[in-house]
């Protein structure tokens, strides 16, 4: 039994709308014809438990976004950095596996010993409200050790219960959110719902490690046409490109965007590139997510949220491809 | 009664047992995803797997394209490959041949007369205005030709219109709002059987006038761009708008180009004609000229 | 490294330029404040508005009031930097990566064997050998480029290197000319013709990939073994730290985890470099 | 950079093409013809080398119209060249119309190498109408990205 707070459903968007004057607000609502995560002037307007067509990346490691000016005149260079506003954002209705997802991406640009100063700027003052999912079509959270109530990474979590939502802090940002209501303190069980799983196994990802080499990927990489959906709407891709963007002869941005190994140019250098083809390229985004992992933490890249399942336009199924590389290798008929 | 998908599978079969193709490119059925997926069939025992019927909504022709290209650069000798095609699919053959990327006895087209894919309630809008139920280039067909049908009338180009009635500022607030979403993931750009540049100019290192910025105004001078550049090209086949996964209506755009370019130089549908040459290589001395 | 953002460049202003071939350039610039390296080392060179592209440091770090690096024009970034003139400020982000293994080296006999442009990193390394002599054995270097036109460092690799005590220095061109007295033939060829002894000899070498591939089987042949044998690879960098995804091979970044590879490391990663 | 319409210049970015139009323009000016001076000129080989590019980039880089000038057709240098502009012209202004700029921001117009007059009079009538409209909101807006300041947007990217 734990101690948690109990919270009228209908009572939610009042209790958030309090803390407007102090955050911004974000969460899941539509854009367009698709759910997004983005900004809401209004807590109404927030929809909980509902799958968004891209993760939450893009708030603390935008598409787009420029990382300094530059200005030569007769003194020299002038270099100005761009750094985000620090604003202090209040994200609400993250699911388990987003969660799991920023706790990667905190490593990747946190760690390493350098931390990464836009993404962390936006980070540092966002507080994290979860949400406890309803697991859908293509989620497979439970082969990565976590299912729709896993509260892990979030400042405060709300588990469903009926009319109620049950919620407990684990950081003091989230216990101050609390503070706000007058909630009832009742003794409950934690949920623990196991989620949708059975594909990727640690078998799995020791096969796929195994056979680097096996016609299998060719048979992917004639199949995956090289498009980023998969990557773009991934809630741990993190892979970037840095350009500069000239404004006159004098002046000019550097920026960075998104980028994917999925691309052709990606790792094409003058004259060489080491994936020339698709299938070298589909098979190393398969194996960063589910076999190469994150260095700095050895967290998994993979968090089962199935987006990039749902997204991709050929049909590829990254869940399939761990699930197949158990099964025997099937006699594949030479260089066809 | 023999169905065309038992056709299929026959076809399928001999042409790879007789060794006339060395691949059966069409559809298979992947039940953990509901959904079905372009499938490579190379041995006649496998060619049972393929399906054909409303839920094969994927064109197959950018695969035909792709896989042809992965496979050139691994190997030379020369290869021919069958692909299942409906009409709108089939277009998107015509396209690439076409635009010369395949040869054209690299490819053995099926055509499979097509009523329709998807959902039968909620059909795509190709399917709703669809005058392509019989391939219009194909080797082979599969299916009986329907009878005479009437031109059925388009609720995509009755949309152009009605956003060509608005005005000049919402037209501009509507596409910012569209364009803002877009990832640039080129999704729209690689499922696009007119977009078969080896190069695309957005993947150019060296051209200083196209950015991969996602801002609304990059984004819409790329969709601008590619739409300029598929114009009097695209097959309409809409797989850039259902390959997107931000939902953009990107067919709204093309729709607009090509039915301003079938009004202005009274062409016949992209795609149709192994013949075709595109309107925008060509001109006409006594083009319109009032413009100027 | 600028303290709070990584990705922010510090400043360099060209010293001197040198036409090493008809498409290599030496650029002499300042050294930042703060920034030292070993030998094997790279740094992200800027031309603010064209971009940013990996180089490897070509001078040896003993020499305290620049660093040097060797620039083939062979995109926009390079042919950039080919434009600027002395004076010029540039930006230099780094050092980035690991080195070559010195503590490892001291006191070994060396062998470097370098095609090309990859002559660059290992000159960081020769130099820093050179100016503390004594602490390594005999110095054996290997160099091969397409033509005599295309030999980097001619003059060092001619007039000063050979003069250092202890000090071999092999050349051979691919296809040589009426004026070409040396060596003619491909560099693992001639390798195995000089074929220099394994004995307590760490090896080193740098050039292109198809080269490298060869040098390191000439090399096994020889008698080198695998842990004795380093090579720096050559891979697109954005971040140069570990962040940014493009330079990962397997389990590594070669941005943090290298560019030095063992060729025994090199064995453990899939075959895509 | 909303400056009131008062002490706002249109800026009109002009392609014209070597042959013909941007000798008419020269006529024009060693002819002492007097108009606006808001117009950049870019010389082009041919009217049909202006990619769509172009013209987008132009109006994002803060140009507020864009006119593209070739040879009358049949006078074309290349012999062909200005009929593929004249079709293609057609279709990227009734597409960029349909995207939401106004189509009196870009305009196309053929002008011969002895019409310094005529070059005189559409730069003239073009300044005007530009004018009429205001300045072209086809700019950069999110805040994140750097906008230089309205003096500064003069590159417009060099064509070669």
């Amino acid at each position: 039994m734990t101690e948690l707070w109990r919270i009228k459903k209908c009572d939610l968007p009042a209790w958030l709308n309090i803390w407007r004057e102090e955050y911004e607000l974000w969460g899941a609502r539509p854009e367009g014809p698709v759910m997004r995560y983005g900004p809401v002037a209004d807590a109404t307007e927030l929809v909980l438990q509902v799958r968004t067509r891209d993760s939450a990346k893009n708030m603390f490691f935008p598409a787009t976004e420029t990382m300094f000016s530059f200005r030569h005149d007769e003194q020299g260079l002038e270099l100005n950095q761009q750094l985000p506003e620090l604003k202090a954002r209040l994200l609400v209705g993250l699911p388990s596996c987003d969660l799991q997802a920023l706790l990667v991406m905190d490593n990747v640009f946190g760690g390493g010993g350098h931390a990464d100063p836009y993404y962390s700027g936006r980070r540092q003052y966002t507080v994290v409200v979860g949400v406890a999912c309803e697991p859908g079509e293509f989620f497979f959270c439970q082969d990565f050790g976590f299912g729709p109530d896993t509260p892990t990474g979030a400042d405060l979590f709300l588990w469903d219960d009926g009319s109620n939502w049950l919620a407990q802090a684990f950081s003091e940002a989230g216990a101050r959110l609390l503070q706000a209501g007058d909630w009832e303190k009742v003794q409950a069980t934690v949920p623990n719902r196991s989620g949708p799983g059975g594909w990727v196994s640690a078998d799995s990802v020791a096969r796929l490690r195994e056979r680097f080499d096996d016609p299998r990927w060719e048979r992917l990489g004639e199949r995956c046409l090289g498009c980023g959906a998969c990557a773009y709407v991934c809630p741990t891709c993190h892979c970037f490109d840095i350009d500069d963007m000239p404004h006159g002869l004098e002046g000019g941005e550097r920026y960075r965007r998104w980028d994917t190994c999925a691309f052709a140019g990606f790792t094409a250098a003058a004259g060489h590139n080491p994936r020339p083809d698709q299938t070298g390229r589909i098979r190393q985004r398969v194996m960063h997510k589910l076999v190469y992992g994150d260095f700095r933490s050895d967290r998994s890249l993979c968090v089962g949220c199935g987006r990039c399942v749902a997204a991709c336009p050929a049909g590829i199924d990254i869940r399939a491809i761990a699930r197949e590389a158990v099964r025997e290798k099937k006699e594949v008929k030479a260089g066809a | 009664m023999t169905t065309i998908q038992d056709e299929l599978r026959e076809t399928a079969r001999t042409l790879l047992a007789e060794g006339q193709v060395d691949c059966v490119l069409g559809w298979a059925w992947e039940e953990e995803l509901q959904r079905a997926v372009p499938c490579f069939v190379r041995a006649a025992e496998d060619a049972k797997r393929l399906i054909w019927d409303e839920r094969c909504v994927v064109s197959l022709a950018p695969f035909l394209l792709h896989m042809k290209r992965q496979l050139s650069s691994v190997r030379t000798e020369p290869s021919r490959t069958a692909i299942v095609v409906k009409g709108c699919d089939a277009r998107g053959v015509v396209r690439i041949l076409r635009d010369q990327q395949l040869e054209r006895d690299e490819v053995l087209i099926i055509g499979v007369v097509c009523q329709g894919v998807g959902d039968p309630d909620n059909r795509p809008a190709k399917c709703r205005e669809c005058q392509y139920h019989v391939p219009p280039v194909y080797d082979l067909l599969l299916g009986e030709e329907p009878k005479e049908t009437q031109t059925p009338s388009s609720p995509l180009l009755e949309r152009v219109r009605e956003i060509e009635g608005w005005d000049v500022a919402d037209r501009a607030s509507y596409w910012r709002e569209h364009f803002s979403r877009c990832l640039r993931c080129y999704a729209c750009r690689q499922v696009c059987p007119a977009c078969n540049c080896v190069e695309c100019i957005f993947d150019s290192e060296r051209t200083r006038w196209t950015y991969k910025r996602t801002t609304a105004e990059e984004n819409m001078i790329f969709h601008a761009i590619r739409a300029f550049h598929v114009a009097g090209r695209c097959v309409e086949c809409g797989e850039c708008e259902r390959a997107c996964p931000m939902g953009i209506p990107l067919m709204e755009i093309n729709k607009k180009v090509a039915s301003d370019i079938k009004e202005l130089f009274s062409v016949p549908d992209a795609g149709v004609d192994l013949r075709e040459e595109p309107p925008l290589v060509r001109y006409e001395t006594g083009d319109l000229d009032h413009f100027v | 490294m600028h303290k709070d953002n990584p990705y922010l460049p510090s400043l360099a202003t060209i010293q001197g330029i040198e036409d090493l071939t008809s498409d290599v350039r030496l650029l002499r610039v300042t050294l930042p404040a703060g920034f030292s390296y070993l030998p094997g080392q790279c740094a992200l060179l800027s031309i603010l508005g064209v971009g940013e592209s990996t180089i490897s440091i070509t001078s040896p770090p003993t020499q305290p009031e620049y660093m040097e690096f060797a620039i083939k024009r062979v995109g926009k970034v390079t042919e950039a930097i080919h434009e600027a003139e002395v004076g010029e400020q540039i930006g230099v982000r780094g050092p980035m990566g690991n080195h070559f293994p010195v503590e490892m080296m001291r006191g070994k006999n060396l062998l470097f064997v370098g095609g090309g442009i990859g002559l660059a990193p290992l000159r960081s390394m020769i130099k820093y050998a050179f100016d503390r002599r004594s602490e390594f054995g005999h110095i054996d270097v290997i160099y091969g480029a397409r033509s005599p036109q295309d030999i980097c460092f001619f003059k060092e690799l001619t007039e000063s290197w050979p003069q250092q005590p202890d000090t071999a220095v092999y050349l051979t061109v691919d296809r040589g000319d009426e004026a070409w007295s040396g060596h003619t033939g491909f560099v693992p060829a001639f390798l195995e013709e000089i074929a220099p002894s394994p004995q307590d000899c760490l090896a080193v070498t740098c050039g292109p990939p198809i080269m490298i591939k060869f040098v390191l089987q000439s090399l096994e042949k020889l008698g080198f073994s695998r842990d004795m044998i380093y090579t720096t690879l050559e891979m697109k960098m954005k971040c140069g730290l570990g962040k940014c995804g493009r330079c990962n091979i397997g389990d590594k970044y070669v941005c943090v985890d290298g560019p030095v590879f063992s060729f025994a490391e090199l064995g453990e990663l899939p075959n895509e470099f | 950079m909303n400056k009131s319409k008062r002490d706002w210049e249109p800026r009109l970015v002009g392609f014209l093409c070597n042959w013909c139009s941007y000798a008419g323009a020269d006529l024009a000016g060693t002819s002492r013809m007097q108009y606006p001076p808001n117009m950049r000129v870019i010389r082009v080989p041919c009217s049909s080398r202006v990619r769509p590019e172009f013209i987008l980039r132009a109006l994002q880089k803060g140009a507020d119209g864009v006119l593209v000038a070739g040879c009358h057709p049949g006078d074309c240098h290349y012999t062909t060249g200005n009929y593929y502009t004249r079709r293609r012209f057609q279709v990227i202004k009734r597409l960029l119309t349909f995207l939401g700029v106004d189509p009196r921001r870009v305009m196309a117009s053929w002008i011969s190498a002895a019409e310094g007059g005529k070059y005189q009079q559409v730069v003239t009538e073009f300044v005007e109408t530009i004018r009429e409209l205001g300045p072209c909101d086809f700019r950069p807006t999110n805040g994140q990205i750097f906008v230089p300041a309205a003096d500064e947007r003069t590159d417009l990217g060099v064509v070669s």
